[in-house]
């Protein structure tokens, strides 16, 4: 996306530092990378409440240690890789380590918030059966190795993705896909937890969360939250960068009612009743959906995105689980990998409108408005290579805990629930 | 509302400006629907929660797409300046329309009215019939009370001096939504062990969870800062200064309410009573909506304290007419939106309405020597849009209970509705 | 605070822009009272939660009117600029006072000081106790420290070269708050049951869902983005600069603390504590709000370490001294509060102190070669502010405990709260 990285240098470079344009856009910003934090809270409760009330803590417990090491290690490390400064090539970034000789703090704050959300996904579909450093590791290891790449070729104005004209708004690759296949190796290499596939038949069996309370709370912060992460990704207000901001507030709204709508049809069709754990995750898959396009689609494009965006879930959450035998609790390989693909696709069909940032670079046209396809190539070469490099990369890491025993908690601790035997009791006392 | 021009004649930073601000309240506005799910589960039984939020989810997604693609074209849609003070007729699909931050702020708006319904008809209703209200509301009874009372050229806005003031919406949300909600839960009929079937004493069924309850009330609180001082539209100008007046007289009268209702029950009592504490609060809230930006700090705390009683007798009056309001919505929303509709005639002062309006006025409130005048037309407004409520929701619940799709059968009902038709409980503690 | 200038002065757009950042602020601080109701509700016993959350309740309604109705105008009523150092003396109930988004700031603030009690308290105290500190808190108690501290001409402001120097409110807010917590909690004495009657060992007393803690801490954390950022009173001039600053630096200190004391105790005991990491990032948020703004990002990581100790050291003292604070609310905030407000005097850099100042000063953190004058300052300040806080919680807690107003009979308190004087239990799972 060229909104960040004309950003960094452009308003710290730039004679208007001390304008009230830069103090509007900046602010902005701010208020955006404080929803985008916001979203640990909603992805905390929404994970909490998928899985069994006897693995709470250990989930909350993980978001939290998600959150504050990612800080820690994306202010090492992480942010330089991604976008330092000096010295940089096409492959990754170089220099202002530990924020050093960096002012562009706003800057770093939405990044930051970017980056943890990613390691709060892909830290999902591993619930419920991940030895507790092994998220800490993990954790370091995304932050440090796995996301600043990627977000480095997409979004930093020196990324060789970028400068083939990728279109990731709001990192439906940097963020989704990076998390959704990450997640998806962990999930793979641990195995399903116990109980979730029938011994003798191999039939999946429902292990349902202990509370779809938490789980909504969860969906509707994480949609409140989705406003900033979408929006903010403008990175300012100003310099007609309002209608932008505003129709990408209309079009995260259409897709995530959309995806919503269309999974509770699907789930009402094939099983008689609304579901709602599923629904709330089309929700979020039609979210996931637009974040790449978000930006240069009209209102009525976001209605297709999302519906499709519903459907791709309710199929790859069924294809997963029956033919991989990949047992995700949170779902979150279906909601964001594919739904991070269907996302960065779409950008080459939908699109119309032209770069938020610069509006004299014209953005090629989608398909639809007969732009030829040549942006298409584009995605799917970033689709694949983000796939590549975060899915390899994850692999070699948890095979190699798998190889050390490190990776899976035992079968008792597992049956006994991570909770009692790990973090002192259980997360809820009711007597 | 619109007494404050809308910023598509402004032009550079200030618009941007502007712009920011609504969408930043319209994200807080959304955020509301948090809110209100969460004190909508927390207060019913346990075996209801799910059913209750799918609901509350279902009004946000469907209610979206339909104010998008219809409502917001009747009650906006007024291209050309020529529609009719009766309905708006463009900009339906937000065709040829550029102003989207205005638009998702009224969005927001109408999804908070479609909500407030189905806290007064919780554990009884399919949710079949939810999706059917949802449409109509959303697509044809809000709209037009919203354009006869906010739209400039609305025919409410046309009568004497000022024409109707409604701020931020008591009258067009709060009213509007509690006034069908009252007509709704009158016409399904109390729930089964609601009052005793002999003496025809009430019979309290404690909601499952108060802790849930409350952060509902805290986010709708929250939320709430941007229903009231988004309502200015902007900054510039006199904006800021409106939506400064207006956070701080609606956190006093909120406090008064709150503070007025815990003592009062305590005198009477003995005990501390929490649920009518949050809800007195919740009814100062809804009551500052209409007033909040044309009153004195010192006028906000009678305003508090008297709505206290409002909604302590409305609350009252309720059980007296064994009508059954599970979250007594109808008392917080109707009872207290009209007396906030009414002390704008009451309280205004000449200074603040002349800011709002941005004419100076003769015409203000009777108790600082305007006249009746302005009492007498927000008396006048009320009156018309409850009775075009009460007529569309008496017509609508009356056809779907002909049709047998209003209320569940007893069995299921005392079973839950969650397990009928959700598919399982919303909590699963063991395992 | 008062640091930068009140933006009266101003004009124009910069003016508004500079409102609606306060404002924003405002919001998030307000919406902070929901993570501490969510935080107390979850880590007591389920028998106690709606007493907890009542408490929390009456906090923020009567907190809120008498800080508008009198604290406001004895901790900033400078009308004339000639009131006195110690005690501020006009603009009560809002009298003649104009800069309304100011004084909605100021109040959050207040509010949240006065919740911060609650928790030390929780689950033994009469709800009617609760009444009176808080009356006391917010007209007399915190009003006359935030004066000394933050008004302009307050007394500990005029000492040394540049005054005490409290960002947003370690000293005012938090040591205030924790103070005032642990003189109640030592003169309530423990819960029955916290230390064992014969050999005096503390015994856990587990709360009652740490999923509704872990929640109300996240909510904190967001909030604090405004608490600690918002402090800058404006984006204009060097405001954005130093919010963006204030943003990162607090983020990294909160991290730090969360992360080392995670580790720690893993190493010491070989488990993971979900509540004591919680805990510590809270402590890292309270020792931030000094000192953000002040910081290089590699100072905070140091601050966030030190921070952790600070934290566990305190709570590991309360219960040496068999003081029983069931939310370790005077370890984090008086502990951490402190280890903040004195980090001013150790941390704080030329520059940034300059720009925070507004002119450019000799005296600095003491580890940059600023001499050992500010720490000095901090310190006296710090005693200052404690011994009255000491001084006024004695006499206020005494009384109270003469007249068998402050702890519940033990009956009472075995058998919960809710049931005996908040009408029944928070939870209701059958029926």
């Amino acid at each position: 996306m060229e909104q960040f990285s004309t950003s960094s240098s452009e308003s710290s470079d730039s004679s208007s530092e001390y304008s009230l344009e830069f103090y509007m856009d900046t602010s902005w910003v701010l208020d955006a990378a404080n929803l985008v934090f916001f979203m640990q809270a909603g992805f905390g409760m929404l994970e909490a409440g998928m899985v069994r009330a006897k693995n709470t803590k250990s989930i909350l417990l993980k978001n939290l240690i998600n959150t504050a090491i990612c800080a820690i290690s994306y202010y090492c490390v992480g942010h330089s890789l991604a976008f330092g400064r000096v010295n940089p090539n096409s492959f990754v970034g170089f220099g202002n380590f530990f924020l050093m000789d960096y002012t562009h703090y706003a800057y770093w704050m939405i990044q930051w918030a970017y980056a943890a959300t990613a390691t709060t996904i892909a830290t999902g579909a591993m619930a419920e059966r991940l030895q507790l450093h092994c998220y800490i590791l993990f954790t370091l290891v995304q932050t440090i190795l796995i996301y600043p790449f990627v977000a480095h070729w997409i979004w930093s104005q020196n990324g060789w993705l970028f400068d083939l004209g990728i279109v990731d708004f709001a990192g439906g690759a940097v963020i989704h896909i990076v998390a959704g296949i990450t997640g998806a190796c962990g999930s793979f290499l641990l195995g399903p937890r116990i109980g979730r596939f029938n011994q003798e038949s191999g039939k999946p069996k429902n292990l349902p969360g202990h509370s779809v309370v938490l789980m909504s709370l969860g969906a509707m912060i994480l949609w409140y939250s989705w406003y900033g992460y979408t929006a903010g990704a403008s990175l300012g207000m100003t310099r007609s960068r309002v209608l932008p901001a505003s129709r990408v507030s209309v079009v995260v709204t259409l897709s995530g009612a959309t995806g919503l709508i269309t999974v509770l049809g699907i789930g009402k069709i094939c099983n008689g009743h609304y579901d709602l754990v599923k629904g709330i995750n089309g929700l979020i898959a039609g979210l996931v959906s637009s974040t790449s396009s978000c930006a240069y689609i009209e209102p009525w494009a976001a209605i297709i995105i999302g519906l499709v965006g519903g459907i791709v879930y309710w199929f790859s959450s069924w294809a997963l689980l029956n033919w991989l035998r990949l047992d995700d609790p949170v779902d979150s390989t279906a909601i964001h990998l594919f739904g991070g693909c269907w996302s960065l696709i779409s950008v080459a069909f939908f699109a119309t409108h032209g770069r938020v940032r610069n509006p004299d670079i014209i953005l090629p046209g989608g398909i639809f408005y007969g732009g030829g396809i040549s942006l298409l190539w584009v995605q799917l070469v970033g689709m694949v290579l983000a796939i590549l490099w975060a899915g390899f990369l994850s692999g070699i890491f948890f095979f190699t805990m798998d190889y050390f025993g490190k990776l899976r908690v035992d079968v008792d601790t597992e049956l006994a629930g991570l909770d009692n035997s790990n973090h002192g009791g259980s997360a809820y006392i009711f007597d | 509302m619109e007494y404050l021009e809308l910023n598509g004649t402004k032009e550079g930073l200030s618009a941007a400006v502007d712009d920011m601000w609504v969408l930043n309240a319209t994200y807080l506005v959304f955020y509301m629907q948090a809110g209100f799910c969460m004190l909508e589960a927390g207060v019913v039984r346990a075996k209801n929660a799910k059913s209750i939020i799918m609901k509350s989810i279902i009004d946000t997604a469907i209610g979206s797409l339909l104010f998008w693609a219809l409502g917001f074209g009747l009650a906006f849609g007024n291209a050309d300046k020529a529609s009719n003070p009766v309905i708006g007729t463009s900009h339906f699909f937000l065709i040829n329309y550029e102003n989207l931050s205005f638009f998702a702020f009224q969005w927001a708006f109408c999804a908070t009215s479609i909500t407030i319904v189905s806290g007064s008809l919780a554990e009884r209703v399919h949710v079949t019939s939810c999706l059917v209200y949802t449409v109509v509301m959303s697509a044809f009874i809000y709209p037009l009370s919203a354009h006869w009372v906010w739209s400039y050229n609305g025919w409410l806005r046309l009568i004497g001096v000022n024409g109707i003031i409604d701020f931020s919406g008591s009258i067009v949300v709060h009213i509007v939504g509690g006034c069908i909600g009252l007509v709704g839960t009158y016409l399904v009929g109390p729930r089964i062990g609601r009052f005793d079937s002999e003496s025809g004493k009430p019979k309290p069924l404690p909601g499952h969870s108060i802790t849930i309850y409350t952060l509902g009330a805290f986010i709708i609180w929250y939320g709430f800062y941007g229903f009231n001082t988004g309502s200015t539209l902007g900054i510039s100008g006199s904006g800021i200064t409106i939506a400064s007046r207006s956070a701080v007289t609606m956190t006093i009268i909120a406090c008064a309410s709150c503070a007025t209702t815990l003592l009062a029950i305590k005198i009477k009592s003995g005990k501390y009573d929490v649920v009518k504490s949050v809800n007195s609060l919740l009814g100062g809230l809804v009551s500052s909506a209409a007033v909040c930006s044309l009153i004195d700090p010192w006028a906000a705390f009678i305003i508090g304290c008297v709505t206290s009683f409002v909604y302590l007798g409305g609350s009252h009056l309720l059980i007296k007419l064994r009508i059954d309001d599970p979250l007594d919505s109808s008392a917080i929303h109707l009872g207290c939106g009209i007396w906030g509709a009414l002390s704008v005639g009451l309280f205004s002062t000449q200074d603040n309405l002349s800011l709002v309006l941005k004419r100076p006025t003769e015409v203000y409130g009777l108790f600082f020597g305007g006249g009746f005048e302005q009492l007498g037309v927000q008396l006048l407004g009320i009156i018309i849009v409850m009775a075009w409520c009460l007529f569309c929701a008496s017509v609508l619940f009356i056809i779907l209970k002909k049709f047998h799709m209003l209320r569940i059968e007893p069995t299921k009902e005392l079973m839950g509705i969650d397990i009928d038709s959700a598919g399982g409980p919303a909590y699963q503690w063991d395992n």
